[in-house]
This record gives C-alpha cells, structure tokens and sequence, in this order.
C-alpha cells in the first residue's frame, strides 16, 4: 500500500513535536476525513530555522508532515511557499490515490504557519 | 517474526478439513448440477446434500436454503426480493444505522425505488432497542432488517424480541447473521427469524458462497436471473466446491461451538483488561452481549490507521473504524451511531480473534500495544500530558 | 466402464495447474482484500495481478475488469447496470432470439422495468443477420446484446461487424462470451466491444467466478450494492482463490488455444462425419462458424432424454435441448429459433468436446450411437420404416 | 435422478410396438412437453388380452407406458379404467417432481384407448 519511503517517515518521522514561542503556527483539519495536522516554525531573517509538527491522522498524513517539515527546515520563507503537495508526494515515492489529500493537508498546514507567521511579523515591524 | 492474525471478523482462512471437502469437487466431482448424466446427478447430489447439512445447523428445512455468491448478495436478495414481492401490501421498511453496507447500501437504493426506510438509533452499546423497534412499525410495514451481531463492535441485537415484535404486526423479519453464525447458536424456528443471510469465509470456509435463508410461504422475486437455478429464486451455475465448502464449514463450526466459544471469550476478556491499563482506552460494544470472538477499544487522541501500520510491522493484523482505512472516508456509522464522537471512533480498533489464536497471541499484543499508542499520542495536537 | 465426458459446454474441471495456484489462497494467503494490514496487501497484490491478466488475455486495461460471481451475474451486471445508467438517452435495447437464459430473462425483466426489447432473428445456421440489426437500430437504441458464440450449437456470430454497426450509431454494445473465451481468439479493443461477459467454469477454472469487461468511460450501475469493492460497481468480499483461479485458466487457455483448437475441430469434425452416417440425423449450426468444441446433431423422431439417459448408461455424458430435460418444458428456445420443427427440437444431442478427449472417446460414441438411436425409434410412433 | 425400476422399464421396455387391427387405439400428445404416446389394445370379453406402446418422450414416458401396459394386460375393461397415475408412480417406485406429468400422459393414453375400443364396440355391436 505505502511505499518504503512513507512508512520510514511514519516510522521515523522527522520533526515531531511543537515550538514554545513559534514565530507561526498553522493549524489545518482535513474535512474529507476530520484529521488535524499542526506545524509550528521558527523564522530567522526570513529563513525557517526550526520546524516541528503533529499530526492527528493516517500514516500518509504523517508521513507527509514529516517530509514536508524537513524539505523546509533551512529554506526561506519563499522557497518554502513554493512547495507543493505534489513535491510531497513526490518526495515519498508516491501515495495511494485515496490518500492524495493527506499529502494536501501537510501542504496547507505549512502555508497556514507561514501566513501566521507574516501576521505577526508585519504586526511587530 | 511472529504473526497474530487478529481480523477474524473481516475474513477466516479455510480450515482443512473443510479444503479437504471441496478438493475432490474441482477435479473428479467437477459436473454441473443441472446436468442429467452421472457428472451432473453427483454434482446435484453434493449439492443437495449440503442444502440438508445447513438446514440442520440453523433448524430450518432444505427447501428453505438459497445459495448465493456471499453475505453482500444474500443481503441484497433479502432486502430487495422481499420488497419487490410485497410492496402491493406497503413500501416501508425498517432497519438500523449500525447494518452492514450491504444492508444500508440496499436501503438506500430501495428509497430511491419509492421505498420509504426507518433507520433505527442504537443505545451507547450498539443495542437496537426493542421499544424504539415497535413504535417504527406502521400499517404499511412489510419488512424489518437488524443484523443478528454487527461486525465492528461485536454487540449482539435482541433477536428474539424484534422477530416477535415485527410478526405481531404481521412484519416479515430477515437478520444478516453473517458475524452471528458459528458464534451464536441459531435456530431461525425457535427465534421467529423468516429470513437469514451467512457467508461463507466468515466461518473458516471459502470465499464466494453464502446462504440466504427464507421461510417457506415467504414471497421474494429472484435478482440474479436465467437459468432454473435454486428453484427459480438464483440463477447462475452452482458454485458446487464452494456449496460443500460452506455446508462442512458450518457443521464444523456448530459441533466445535461450546468448546471454542469457551476458550475465545476467555482470551477475548483477557484482551480487554490487558488493554484497558492503556490510558484513555474504552471499550466499544456492549460488555457482554458481545460475540465471544470481538474486542473493540478506543484510544483517544489517536488515529487507527497509524495503530493498524505499527501493529502491521510487528505482525498483529488488525482493523479499525477510522475513515482513513476505509474507501469512504467517513469514520464508522456504526461508533458514530453508538454516539462516540469523530476524534474517538477514528481511534478505535477491532481485534477478532479466531480457531488460531492462543494465549501467547494475546500477550504479545498486550505488551505491545501500549507502546505504539504512546508513540502516536506523543505525535498527536489533540494530546497534552 | 469407459467414461466419456462430453458435456464441456455446461462445465469443464478445474485443471490441475488452476488448482494449483488457487490451493495456497485458501489457508495461506487467505486475507480479506480490503484490509491493510500483511494478509490484506497480499490479497489485495493476487486480486490486480489477476485482473493484470485477465486484462492481457481479452486486449483490455486492467481498470476495465470486474469480477463476478459468474456469467450469469456478468450478464445481469452488464445489462442492467447499463440500461439504467443510460436510460436517460433511450430505452431500446437489441439482443438476439437465441442468447443464453441470463440474457434472454433479464430482458424480459427489464421490459417490465419500462424498457422495450428487440429479439433479433437468426437464420438457419444460428447466425444473427448484421442488416437486420442494423434495421432494428433505433434514435432510443442505447444497448445491443449479441452472444459470441451460441453455448447450443456453437455458432459463432458476427461480433466485429455487429459492434461497427452498433457503434455507427452510438448504440453500447455488449457480448456474452462465455463460451467464446478460450476457444475464439479476442480482443476486445480491435473488435470494438464495449462490455464483454465470462465465466471461470467453462474454461477449466473454478465455479462461482466470472467477470465483465466494461470500457473505460461507459457507464453502468453496480447491481451488488454494500461495499466499495470493485471500484463501487460489484459489492462483496473479493473471492481470492477463485479470481486466481479464474485469472490462471484464461491464461492457460491462451496460450494452448491454438494447438488445441486444431486438435479440438479435427475431433469434432471426425464426430460429426461419423453420426452422420445416422439415417435421418442432421447438423445443427454452422458447419464452419463454430466453436471448436461443439458438436449438435437432430435425430428425427426421437427425443432427447432417452439418447441422453442411454449414453449414460455407457459411460458417456452429453446433453441436449430437449423440453424433457430442462427445467421450462419448452424445446430449446435456440432450435426454435433457428427454423427446427417442435421434434426435431426435441431430438437434439450436443457433445461438446474438451482437453480430456481423446479420438477413442470419439470412436466410442460413433460406435454407439447408431444403436440408440435405432432402438428408440422402434419405440417411437413418428418413426416408420 | 430416476429410480432402478424407472431405468429398468426405460431400458427393457415392456410390450413396445403395434397392435395390426387392435380393438382401440389411443394417442395423446402432450401439451406440456410436446410428447406423444400411443397405445394399442386388443380386448376380448371385456378383458384386455393384448397391449403394446410406442411413446416419442422422455425416460419417465416411456417407463411410464411401459408399467402401464404391464398393469393393464389381462385386466378387464374397468379394472384397467380404475388405473391412475399415481398408481403409475408408485410402480416406478416414484418419480422426479417434474416428470408427473409424463405419468398423466401413461394414464390418460390408457383411457384414449378404451374409449377408441368402446366407440368401435358400440358401432359393430
Ligand atoms: C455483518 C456483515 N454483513 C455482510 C457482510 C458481507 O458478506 P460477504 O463478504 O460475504 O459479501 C459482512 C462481511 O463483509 C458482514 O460482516
Ligand atoms: C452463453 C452462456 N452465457 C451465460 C452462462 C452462465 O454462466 P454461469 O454458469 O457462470 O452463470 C452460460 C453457462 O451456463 C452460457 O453458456
Ligand atoms: S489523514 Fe485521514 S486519510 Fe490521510
Ligand atoms: S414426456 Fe416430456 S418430460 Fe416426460
């Protein structure tokens, strides 16, 4: 069903957990099937320094916040909003179709923490 | 690695000596029923006789026993060949929100035939109550379908009293025992029960075969039509490996009931406390109006999937009622129907252990699962310590 | 006693490499299809892999195979599902007088339904006329169903020129090719069919298992409501062994057909030219158009059960489309059809032939049959010398 | 499917073929199947002396002509009227549901035939 590359981020998921004084948090529920994901990052000079996640959901929902998380940790905030859900599930060696809009979800709940973040930088600046 | 195959509920392996009944059938015995000649009197012969075998186990008579291809077209030839048949008399049909889709599923198409369904709630435990039950018959009810055990949470419905109940009102009552049958004794007489659907790989016997039985004088129009199959009611050429399969399958099953029941409610009570030390862990289904075979837990916070992935890689296989395991994305009707909320039904899980369980099985999940669910909770936004 | 099994058209034995592969998927790889865990995946892998396979042998996309519970389901799946998805187009459907009864009584159950039927004529030969049915096409035609081949007489109609003919006019066009599979090269991409049935029994793979290919983009309605099995258009548990036992037996039949075939029509036509030596006896289908395996002679005067129940006695199992020996009473509705008279009709004797047969069996029968059928005209008031 | 005494009379049929200026004859088709059985007597004092058959139908027509000609040879006129069907079955030692008919047939060409020798009886007479 998943591949090698979904269950080891499953498995070994990268970047559990949350960020106290996160400069963004984005919080996203999945409607198709009523799952929460939650990434929280640190920004220095535009750049995602730190980035953890939790997620409530399936295996591929994980997985998914897992890549996700770790193809921005170190990149700006632009590179990151150029990431997609299709990089994720690239990235994972593919999803089952039934589970493409778990890849959705990491894709939303990134750009959720990037926007939060942005209202509180320009709130601050 | 070692192996625990705790999905009982959703399929059984099949037994030897019941492979050792139908393997003659494929090679030797192989003619078609309908045939006159020696190949065919054999086949018709094996069939009749199976006919007889399950009319034993459930008290009915042979006449009384239609072979279908499973439990999803016994379902459908119940609902949709009784509602056809009757509807000169009423189109309002009862049923309740915890059946099995083949059941629900049916339902629905039947409303939009101009049927009108009532589906019933359950209790917190998965009890069709029998008072809700007669306040839903009407003068134009003509047919009633509670599931004799459901599939997920492992509750056993009041049977007795419903069929008592729809046939006061003159009501005819099918039950989908397809989780029921080899785990309760059955006696469709005694129990007022007119028709009765089973399936084949639910009680060690194959895939592909199941029995709908109806009560004689019980009208149902056929829905798999040509041939002059299973007295005009099932077309199609019988399925004779399958037939002698399911017949020595449920015989087996009837003689080894007590003793294996015995041994499963021990084990499947064992299961229960073992996992109930889980933190936030609760039992779905009712205590002990419960198939000796079915353990069903939520563990909040958590989703099933990532239980049934972890459990996977340590070679327990399981179930659960989450949306993300099922092609329909909606966690169970059946947890929701019984009043659970989403976040809690998307935890549950269905151990259903079977004839190749033992002791150990169950402890090794014991002392596995409490890790994997801390894991899962430790990645989870709904969990805070 | 010698025995000599002639009767491959009502159903073959499952060979020895079809067993084979099915045996492990009853105790061992036994899981439920839908499930995820280990046994599930590895049922769910056994299920595509088939269907893969299914779909190489007939020219189709795997995404275009279902699985059934037999021909007879294939059939009803195929026109039912069909005529409902798209009655909103029209509600005409074509098929021929002489289709198998899976066809033939679900028309007629479909016309009660409100849709109208045309029941094409045949000729003498058994074959379906295209002009006539390119004359019965209609502005409301959405459905045509024409068998391969004929499971009576073995005519083989014409299926590209009929689906061209059909397909000019935008009509769905559907063929039961249950006898056809295995002893007719097809590809149902190059021959233009839209939905195609079969059966696992009549191609020495298991009862109880059939499928319908239905291509990409036409629409039908699934008939087996419950699950989400078979992409939601054939609800119930997959039946494992059976479709790799299915799967397995196609191939097998591919691969052998042409060698087979060549051996298969010298066999029958050695038949044929020896029981035509029978005074009065006369070949029914057509002497070239057909099936490899058929072989269906009238005796004059006689009727159809005695020739029957006298073979057997001598080892030999046949059938024929006498009233006497079918469930209805009517003569084969298929000789009828084809112009014969009520005691022609009843005097038919079809042997079809199979991987068993060998020339003595051949010679077995021509050396018996003259005898039989002598004796029971000496019984006979139609018959004077 | 058939019972022995039923394959016995299909096999060894007894008193197949034709009665030269037989006292009566009866021939009835069968409406049902489409078969046809006939049956010829040869009547001397009220008494049936001689019977023969010849019957187009299937095994159980056959049988069933075959006992009913057994029964009724010797009988006189209205013992040989007092035979039923049913009396047909039980001598076969019984028959498949859908085969009574065939014993009606039996039964009802029995009759044709007595009818045929009262009528030519009454004329001469
Ligand atoms: C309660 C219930 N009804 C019906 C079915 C369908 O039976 P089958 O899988 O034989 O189609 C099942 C199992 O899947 C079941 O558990
Ligand atoms: C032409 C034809 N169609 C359909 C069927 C029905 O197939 P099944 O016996 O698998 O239901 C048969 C055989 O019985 C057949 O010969
Ligand atoms: S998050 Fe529910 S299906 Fe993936
Ligand atoms: S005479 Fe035709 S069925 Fe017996």
């Amino acid at each position: 069903m998943y591949t090698e590359k979904v269950m080891d981020h499953f498995m070994n998921p990268r970047n559990v957990g949350e960020i106290e004084n996160a400069d963004g948090v984005g919080e996203v529920g999945n409607a198709k099937c009523g799952d929460i994901m939650k990434i929280f990052i640190k920004v220095e000079d535009e750049r995602i320094v730190d980035v953890k996640f939790k997620t409530f959901g399936c295996g591929a929902a994980i997985a998914s916040s897992s890549v996700a998380t770790e193809m921005i940790k170190g990149k700006t905030i632009d590179e990151a909003l150029a990431i997609t859900n299709k990089m994720v599930i690239e990235a994972l060696g593919g999803l089952p179709d039934v589970k493409i809009h778990c890849s959705v979800l990491a894709e939303e709940a990134l750009r959720s923490a990037i926007e939060d973040y942005r209202k509180n930088h320009m709130q601050k600046s | 690695m070692k192996k625990v195959y705790l999905d009982h509920a959703a399929t059984t392996h099949v037994k030897s000596e019941v492979l050792a009944a139908m393997l003659p059938v494929f090679g030797q015995s192989f003619g078609n029923a309908s045939s006159i000649h020696a190949y065919g009197r054999e086949a018709r012969k094996l069939v009749e006789d199976s006919r007889e075998r399950v009319a034993k186990a459930l008290g009915a008579k042979a006449e009384e026993i239609y072979f279908t291809s499973g439990g999803t077209e016994a379902d459908n030839l119940a609902l949709k060949g009784v509602a056809f048949a009757n509807q000169k008399k009423g189109k309002h049909i009862i049923t309740s929100a915890i059946e099995h889709h083949a059941v629900l599923h049916t339902c629905q198409w039947l409303e939009k035939q101009g049927f009108e369904v009532t589906y019933l709630p359950v209790d917190e435990y998965g009890r069709v109550r029998v008072e809700d039950f007669e306040k839903a018959i009407r003068p134009d009810t003509i047919l009633a379908s509670i599931m004799f055990a459901n599939n997920e949470v492992g509750t056993i419905e009041p049977i007795e009293a419903l069929a008592k109940a729809a046939h006061a009102h003159g009501v005819i009552f099918h039950t989908d025992a397809v989780q029921a049958v080899g785990q309760v004794e059955i006696d469709v007489e005694k129990m007022g029960i007119d028709l009765l659907s089973m399936s084949g790989h639910k009680i060690y016997g194959p895939k592909g075969v199941g029995v709908l039985y109806v009560k004689k004088g019980i009208r149902f129009e056929a829905q798999m039509l040509g041939g002059e199959h299973e007295r005009r009611h099932r077309a199609g050429t019988e399925n004779v490996p399958g037939i002698v399969g399911l017949a020595t399958a449920l015989e087996l099953a009837t003689e080894q009931m007590p003793q294996e029941n015995a041994r499963l409610i021990a084990l499947r009570d064992r299961l229960i406390a073992g996992l109930s030390k889980i933190p936030y862990a609760k039992l779905n289904g009712h205590p002990t109006q419960r198939l000796p075979n079915n353990v069903n837990m939520s563990f909040s916070f958590i989703e099933g999937e990532g239980m049934l992935l972890s459990l996977d890689l340590m070679g327990i296989a399981a179930s659960s009622g989450s949306a993300c395991t099922s092609g329909s994305l909606d966690p169970s009707h059946v947890l929701l129907a019984m009043g659970l909320n989403h976040e809690t039904a998307h935890g549950s899980l269905r151990l259903s252990l079977g004839s190749d369980n033992t002791q150990e099985d169950i402890d090794y999940v014991i002392d596995k699962l409490p890790g994997i669910v801390e894991r899962l909770r430790q990645m989870s936004p709904l969990y805070t310590e």
